[in-house]
């Protein structure tokens, strides 16, 4: 949530006491080749975002059946067993076929968990920005609160109480996730609903479903979309803890719950947790790379070119 | 009014508005914690692996878990409005002195953590924004990008397997050498070689945000009118850089560093596991699986006032920083 | 001081020979500066003026070596005989502050907002002196006091923010002559602030050349100020110099056609232009297929019929809405919460049919709280507000939605005002959809023709146009539903002088064409007097001065009336 | 360990264990080495330090009236001696005499029946071993009688340290029980005193200088630290910040990693009181669980073998019976595990009734497991890879503790719940609360969630508890092994090893007790 909530702050900030001082006075002039050397960060991003989701989908093809069976003699190594590429686990199951079909559950619980959150945290953000006064009071109390309460303490909680599953974890992420969301579109939209546009959209007459949906929302978007980016790693990454911690979905194999079990034989067979951990931190990575890379280009100091 | 004056009145304001915050923060556990299944006595009964139905009756009445729940949560304010926590159930204790017990650990941690990340990614962030777009930048901007990928725990343990098990520098857990030196430099040095692992764990992730906030909030200053008014005194770059660029990028990172505090606490939870460091993070995970409502909201409570309280304190550090900074 | 009077004595303190600058940014590429020549004579004021991005600010900022990051210099910049370009950095910072001063457009942002004015101005002093702590600020107070700032002792503990705009422009000015510099650079020096002000700190800058026997390089795009103070200016255009006039009769000799053509444009109040005796010139620039510019000057024909006699402005004591009226305001009062006083004080005023009424005020006057108060845009508003004898503000729902089709708004700023978001055919022709009005792309194509610009824009995005294109599309989206009351709350502030009278003329047009009633805000009395026929003053929210379009500026009644337009003449 | 089978290897450590050092020593360890700190790990913080509720202790703090060597049989502590009288009602103990708790008030029988009494209405389990605990005499100040209502010939078994606590009737009487500051900062009659206190980091015992034995005890200090990941538990024993660690306290997959490197030991011995017996259990009111033969063909659908190697990593042996082999007085051997015969498991599930579905399931069951022990996962997973195979889809609910209790115990949502029930010290320890009739009790962990219901168990169990003769005795509980075994309530899968991890400089620190290693440390000395 780190890099999402950095974003909320600076967005605030850039529109706090004195928003003109943080306005660029300048646009930023930056050289060809290093347009392109950011742009690459996106294609790496892009590319390896584009290999996992392609494994996620391919997974029942080349791994078929179930990830979690006894496939094999427990601890291959990688490379020993050439019906195991990526080796096996203490208990002998295939660690590419839990990679492959892990990466649909950690891109499941990313993509569902961020959706929610930013569904529910735009709803409630929206509401709080538009119309301001009391019920924006309160809603910002509200908020206050989810971010008073150590989120993972919450997340624990929540899908402790609750009985893990992948809909809880992901029910879990986007309940103690959506408050950063809501934050920041609240912020967008305290900005954008005093914009000469906006007011020129209700001297028209437009009621305030068509101006926050058509004439804020749309320009709400970039930061939001930055942000939704970086909730995604963050959610996978949550995901992680959560079955690090014995909470995650046992019917089904994530990349966390993989490590988990894994570390126990961190010393002796550390692929069974460097191969996992490395796809999380391989997806995270393209995905901050793809939101910064995004920041970059919706950024409202180019906006204006 | 006087800058004093507008800071204790915040603080004030902070401080009232903390009290329902607080409130609502300790009812939502509460019922939280109703929701679970089981309770503390079905715990106990299970922990001592064998019990009977009397048995696990008494120990209902006694902790007036065969109450109405609002009687029991009514009961639970009571105390509140006492200055007391309650009791534990299962370590028969004060809840304020197993948690007083374990804040110290966890503040230490979290100082430490937050003070490290801070020094690591303001230089970090002030090196990539003054090569911006230089070759250092790109490597330290893919460098702090890993290290938000990384998972925690992971990197916890590998730590651990690094600089404890084949290197020897530092111990794999705890706070201090038991029965160690307990004063002086000899002290303060077995402190550090404990802390420095799980600080750096905990702090990484902040690390890689510290320095990419600084980077933006440097690059950000170094496009305000106020740098070209300074290099038009004919400042040197070192004096423009530190004193308007620098000074200046402090504002949105302070904002930044009241935000994280819950963040930090709720990540408490893992480096306390990996570390077996004593503090509240775990305590508060043990509380959950024990179903030891009196604990647990009872951290809730402190870590939401050590929350409130970080935050009043940075907002008082920004407006010390930024005179335009109303303390909110 | 005796190396200042060295040989060079007579030549100019400062000489651009064949100055060119070019960004080779990707999002802007192209040359700024294009082989500037020009001298700054030692003890004059030389004022370089044009319309935005004709290169100005970029030659002033050449002088210091504020240019920014990937941008190319080349020619000379000769300052007492030494070339700045390409002067080693660290005498050329020997020179920034202590022998150049500069000064910026916006104080608020060229200050510090973390330390105090009086630290600000210190910083210079211990920077280039070994100065003690007490003397800079013994110094510091002295200079404070120099530049007119009350109870200095005071304020030199102030952050910016807790001053006015023009108190901050002061502290800059003590900044950029804290050490005696022999040419200061003041770019765009009052742009922000308002007339009032404006003059001041003007009146400061020259007070100050005389008196510290400093040059002056003016940096302006408003021709009637830089005639009033400067000795010399230099018309830019594109990079290029048109030519060199002197100020006092920068009005009658110039010769160029682009001069010319900014000169027609400009309105000066004493000039006492309406829009029913003359009509504005227009300039347009026409780039030749060898890079040069051809210039052309065009004066849209015919005078529009005075409007009819309107009633006169009804007094305090006037009751009851006028239901013949296009706009009945009484009472008007718009308080925000938190606020020491009403933005909008009890304002009263009635808006004739087919009749222009013009407001001004400075900022702060509560002028754009009453645009938007009438436009039921804001909260908090009281009293009563009736639109062509129909209550306004009272209307909800349906009954206001009806109502916003007789009443539309023209907005300051053609960046803000328009959805980066729709294009040009949704912005036009979504409101017709709303109103269930009919035949959306015939109405939106004729409207676009109206306002000059081509039928290929329905597709286009906003960002896509120019400044002033972008108002045309503010207006035409405030005509397309064929309103009965038009406000424009300052259209014309944020463009240039040439594309004002564009907007202008085309307000003009627009008004008779359609029958329309204006309530027209600005901070410009000439623009006022010009478009309007009733013409009110606006003073901390309320109306202190109202009379008919020359009266009023001929015998003014009220103290501010009379102080405002001593700002501009 | 490739070339051996893993659970060979297991059988060896098992059987063979370490030479039995407690003659040797004490000539040994006087001549050698005295003081130093012992630094012990532990998994989880215990709640308190005095087992009144059973929820910790430590023995040795406390001081223990007996103790227990690895024959099971009761060795002099606190009691130098105890008669029994025939009919078995009557136990007179002998108290030792010039015993001091720790604040040098004398220790006397009345210490021992306020504890006896005490316990009976506090103690979870030791409510059961004193229920028929008619009266206690204290003749004179080191002679306490008991006397039961019936034989008790579980009694001594039950009246170690880790059993029942001796408590400081001086300290206790007429105060709250719960939050006597006692239960936090003990003081007993053992070797060690207690010392220090760090909530959520360690302990720290110190030698008893007064300790009645005055040879010991040996080291001068023990510091016990609480470490709860496994893998970091590893590391400091790799590191050698921690000097020996009880209850498995690595992973099993890293014992030999250790064993390997020469400076680690490993012993299993002390965990015989536990009785660690790792089973299935069926919800019988399933109605596709409730037919025998579909049992049956769970059991033989699970391959014993593989189970022991993927999830104990070799450190278990088969226990097909109720009793594990470590009860060796009851344990009947003869019985053995329903062999792994996939196919037979296939044709017994089409003899049932429940043929494989178009989707090539049969049915779909809810499993549960236990969390208080990490392999319950692992063994969880096989168990649903192994039904897998023969068309039975296994639904893994992962709770937590309590809600585990409560969804298993309350609500029974389980289908097949794998646990680990232990038999303790004797079979009324740990047996009947499962097998017992009278024990299906809504809510109560650990009660017969089975619902399992047979007279003639119910009556095996009841004479069995009660008998005296030991001979008659174990042969009611070779009957109930027998039947059940038979009627398949559970399938009883393993005896699980606990291990001690060592630092070979730790001597003696297993020396004859059998404590579910909670060790009494008065032996221990430490060698460079």
């Amino acid at each position: 949530m780190a890099l999402a909530e950095m974003n909320t702050t600076l967005a605030e900030n850039a529109r706090g006491p004195g928003a003109g001082e943080f306005a660029p006075s300048r646009k930023r002039r930056r050289s060809v080749f290093f347009t392109v050397l950011r742009h690459s960060g996106a294609l790496v991003g892009l590319m390896v975002l584009g290999a996992i989701i392609a494994m996620a989908a391919t997974a029942p093809l080349i791994r078929p059946g179930d990830p979690l069976a006894l496939a094999g003699t427990p601890l291959l190594w990688p490379g020993q067993d050439l019906a195991h590429p990526l080796g096996t686990d203490n208990m002998g199951r295939d660690v590419l076929a839990g990679i492959m079909h892990g990466a649909r559950v950690s891109l499941l619980v990313g993509v569902a968990a961020t959706a929610l959150g930013v569904l529910g945290g735009v709803s409630v953000g929206a509401v709080a920005g538009y119309f301001g006064g009391r019920i924006d009071n309160l809603i910002v109390r509200f908020i206050e609160i989810f971010q008073t309460i150590p989120g993972f303490v919450l997340l624990v909680v929540l899908v402790a109480v609750i009985q893990p599953s992948i809909w809880t974890v992901i029910i879990g992420i986007a309940l103690t996730s959506w408050d950063t969301i809501a934050r920041l579109t609240r912020a967008e939209f305290r900005t954008l609903r005093q914009q000469d546009y906006v007011s020129a959209a209700r001297s028209v007459g437009y009621g305030d479903a068509h101006i926050i949906l058509r004439e804020i929302i749309p320009n709400a978007l970039p930061p939001l979309v930055v942000t939704a980016t970086i909730m995604v790693a963050s959610a996978i990454l949550s995901e992680s803890a959560l079955a690090f911690l014995g909470l995650g979905d046992p019917n089904s194999v994530s990349w966390g719950a993989m490590i988990g079990t894994g570390r126990e034989y961190i010393r002796t067979h550390w692929y069974l947790t460097a191969i996992p951990g490395g796809f999380i931190v391989a997806t995270v990575f393209a995905l901050n790379l793809i939101g910064d890379a995004l920041n970059d280009a919706l950024s409202p100091h180019l906006a204006r070119t | 009014m006087s800058r004093n004056r507008r800071i204790l009145l915040s603080l004030r304001r902070n401080l009232l508005q903390a009290i329902p915050t607080m409130f609502v923060i300790v009812t939502l556990g509460f019922f939280l914690m109703q929701l679970a299944p089981g309770d503390v006595a079905d715990y106990i009964a299970a922990e001592t692996g064998a019990a009977s139905e009397e048995g696990i009756h008494a120990l209902r009445v006694q902790f007036g878990l065969n109450l109405p729940v609002l009687e029991q949560l009514f009961a639970y304010y009571d105390n509140l409005a006492h200055f007391s926590l309650g009791i534990s159930p299962r370590y028969g204790a004060p809840v304020s002195d197993m948690i007083m017990a374990r804040v110290p650990g966890t503040l230490l941690l979290m100082g430490v953590a937050i003070a490290v990340a801070l020094l690591l990614g303001f230089a970090m962030g002030t090196t990539m924004a003054l090569l911006s777009r230089r070759l250092p930048d790109r490597l330290l901007s893919l460098l702090s990008l890993v290290f938000y990928s990384v998972p925690t725990f992971w990197i916890g343990l590998m730590l651990i397997v690094l600089f404890s098990v084949h290197l020897g520098l530092f111990p794999s857990g705890g706070a201090r050498t038991i029965g160690g030196p307990s004063e002086g430099w000899d002290w303060f040095v077995d402190r550090l070689r404990y802390i420095t692992l799980p600080a750096l764990t905990l702090g990484l992730n902040y690390v890689a945000i510290y320095a990419r906030l600084t980077r933006a909030a440097v690059i950000e200053a170094q496009r305000h009118d106020y740098v070209r008014t300074a290099i038009a005194k004919g400042l040197t770059p070192a004096r423009v850089i530190r004193r308007h660029v620098l000074r200046n990028a402090l504002t949105p990172i302070a904002a930044l560093t009241g935000a994280k505090v819950a963040g930090m606490l709720g990540g408490a939870i893992v480096v306390e596991t990996v570390f077996s460091w004593p503090g509240m993070g775990r305590l508060a995970y043990e509380a959950i699986l024990a179903r030891e409502y009196p604990v647990l909201l009872g951290i809730l409570l402190v870590s939401s006032a050590l929350v409130i309280v970080a935050n009043a304190l940075f907002d008082i550090l920004q407006s010390l920083l930024d005179p335009r900074v109303e303390v909110s | 001081m005796m190396h200042r009077l060295d040989p060079g004595m007579t030549s100019p303190l400062l000489q651009l020979r064949n100055l060119r600058v070019s960004y080779d940014a990707p999002l802007r590429n192209g040359v700024a500066v294009g082989g500037l020549d020009l001298e700054v004579e030692r003890g004059e004021t030389l004022a370089l003026v044009g319309e935005s991005g004709c290169g100005k600010s970029t030659t002033a900022l050449s002088v210091l070596g504020l240019l920014p990051a990937h941008t190319e210099i080349s020619g000379q910049i000769l300052f007492d005989g030494g070339d700045l370009v390409g002067m080693a950095p660290e005498r050329l910072r020997a020179l920034r502050g202590r022998q150049i001063g500069m000064i910026f457009q916006e104080p608020m942002t060229s200050l510090n907002p973390v330390y105090t004015i009086g630290r600000q101005i210190a910083e210079v002093l211990h920077e280039h002196t070994d100065i003690s702590a007490a003397a800079a600020r013994r110094r510091v107070l002295e200079l404070l006091e120099q530049v007119g700032i009350p109870d200095p002792a005071h304020r030199i503990d102030a952050y910016p923010h807790e001053l006015s705009g023009g108190q901050r422009q002061r502290a800059m000015i003590a900044m950029a002559i804290a050490l005696r510099p022999r040419l200061l650079i003041a770019d765009e020096p009052t742009t922000a602030l308002d007339s009032t002000t404006q003059m001041q700190i003007l009146e400061l800058i020259d007070g100050l050349r005389r008196e510290l026997g400093m040059s002056v390089l003016l940096i302006s795009h408003d021709l009637p100020l830089v005639r009033a103070w400067s000795d010399r200016v230099v018309v830019m255009h594109h990079g290029q110099k048109m030519e060199t006039l002197k100020s006092r009769d920068l009005f009658e000799a110039g010769r160029h056609p682009y001069t010319r053509g900014l000169i027609s444009a400009s309105i000066r109040l004493s000039d006492e232009r309406h829009y029913t005796t003359s009509r504005l010139a227009e300039v347009r620039a026409h780039r030749a297929a060898n890079d040069e510019f051809r210039f052309e000057l065009h004066t849209p024909p015919g005078r529009i019929a005075a409007t009819a006699s309107a009633p006169d402005l009804p007094g305090p004591d006037a009751a009851g809405p006028d239901a013949s009226a296009a706009l009945d305001v009484r009472d008007l009062t718009v308080r925000y919460p938190g606020a020491d006083r009403p933005a909008v004080d009890g304002v009263s005023f009635t808006l004739a049919r087919n009749q222009t009424l013009g407001l001004v005020g400075e900022s702060g006057s509560g002028k754009s709280s009453l645009s938007r108060a009438i436009m039921r845009l804001i909260p908090g508003v009281t009293g009563e507000i009736s639109l062509l004898g129909k209550d306004l503000a009272g209307a909800q729902g349906a009954g206001l939605r009806q109502a916003r089709r007789h009443i539309q708004m023209v907005f300051q700023d053609p960046y803000a005002s328009l959805n980066p978001r729709q294009t040009v055919g949704d912005i036009l022709g979504n409101p017709l959809k709303l109103h269930g009005i009919a035949e959306r792309g015939e109405r939106v194509r004729q409207m676009l023709d109206r306002v000059g610009l081509p039928a290929s824009s329905v597709d286009r995005y906003p960002h896509e146009f120019s400044g002033g294109q972008r108002q045309r599309i503010g207006i035409a989206r405030a005509l397309i539903l064929q309103p009965d009351v038009l406000i424009c709350d300052e259209p014309v502030s944020a463009l240039d002088v040439s594309i004002q009278a564009q907007i202008l003329n085309l307000l003009a047009d627009i008004r008779a064409e359609f029958g329309l009633s204006m309530l027209f805000i600005s901070h410009d009395l000439a623009v006022v007097q010009y478009v309007s026929d009733k013409v009110m003053v606006m003073q901390r929210g309320k109306i202190v001065d109202t009379g008919d379009h020359t009266t009023i500026w001929r015998s003014p009644r009220h103290p501010y009336t009379k102080a405002l337009i001593a700002a501009v003449n | 360990m490739t070339g051996i089978d893993r659970r060979t290897f297991g059988k060896l450590l098992a059987a063979s264990t370490f030479v039995s050092a407690d003659l040797a020593v004490p000539a040994f360890a006087q001549t050698k080495a005295k003081g130093g700190t012992l630094r012990v790990v532990v998994t989880a913080e215990q709640p308190s330090f005095v087992d009144l509720f059973g929820n910790g202790a430590i023995p040795a703090v406390q001081g223990e009236l007996v103790s227990i060597d690895f024959d099971m049989n009761p060795q002099p502590s606190l009691a130098e001696r105890w008669d029994i009288t025939e009919d078995g009602t009557v136990y007179t103990f002998h108290l030792r005499k010039g015993v001091k708790w720790h604040d040098g008030r004398p220790f006397t029988s009345e210490d021992v029946a306020y504890s006896f009494e005490t316990l009976r209405e506090t103690h979870p389990r030791r409510r059961n071993t004193f229920a028929n605990l008619v009266a206690v005499e204290t003749p004179d100040a080191h002679t306490l009688v008991a006397r039961f209502s019936a034989p008790a010939p579980y009694l001594l078994g039950a009246l170690s340290g880790v059993g029942t606590a001796i408590l400081p009737k001086h300290i206790y009487k007429g105060t709250d029980l719960k939050t006597n500051p006692n239960n936090r900062r003990p003081i007993g009659t053992g070797p060690f005193l207690f010392k220090e206190w760090e909530q959520g980091s360690h302990y720290v015992l110190e030698r008893n200088p007064d300790y009645w034995d005055t040879a010991k005890p040996r080291v001068e200090r023990i510091i016990v630290r609480v470490i709860p990941d496994s893998a970091a538990r590893a590391a400091a024993l790799e590191t050698g910040e921690i000097d020996i660690g009880h209850g498995s306290p690595i992973p099993y997959g890293d014992v030999e990693r250790f064993l390997a490197s020469k400076r680690f030991g490993v012993e299993t011995r002390g965990y015989e009181l536990g009785g660690n017996l790792h089973q299935l259990f069926f919800n019988l009111d399933n109605s596709f669980l409730k037919e025998l033969k579909v049992r049956q063909a769970i059991a033989h659908a699970l391959d014993i073998d593989r189970l022991i190697k993927v999830v104990w990593n070799g450190y278990a042996i088969p226990s097909p019976t109720a009793i594990v082999p470590d009860l060796r007085n009851f344990h009947d051997s003869t019985l053995k595990h329903y062999a792994y015969d996939p196919a037979r498991a296939t044709k017994l599930l089409d003899e049932a009734g429940f043929p494989r579905a178009a989707n090539g399931k049969r049915a779909t069951l809810n499993l549960t497991w236990n969390p208080g022990m990490a392999q319950q996962r692992q063994a969880a997973e096989y168990i649903r890879y192994a039904l897998g195979e023969v068309g039975i889809e296994v639904k893994i609910l992962n709770f937590e503790f309590s809600t585990y209790i409560q969804k298993v115990y309350t609500e029974r949502v389980f289908d097949i719940d794998v646990q680990n029930l232990n038999n303790g010290y004797d079979p009324t320890d740990g047996i009947d609360r499962a097998y017992l009739s009278s024990n299906i009790k809504k809510g109560l962990p650990w009660s017969n969630h089975t619902h399992y219901s047979n007279p003639e168990v119910d009556a095996l169990l009841t004479s069995a508890a009660a008998e005296r003769d030991p001979a008659e005795r174990r042969r009611k509980y070779v009957e109930f092994q027998r039947i059940v075994h038979r009627d398949l309530p559970a399938v009883n899968l393993v005896q699980f090893q606990r291990l001690t991890m060592f630092n070979n400089r730790v001597n003696d620190h297993t020396p004859y007790a059998a404590r579910l290693g909670s060790d009494y440390f008065d032996r221990v000395y430490l060698e460079d």
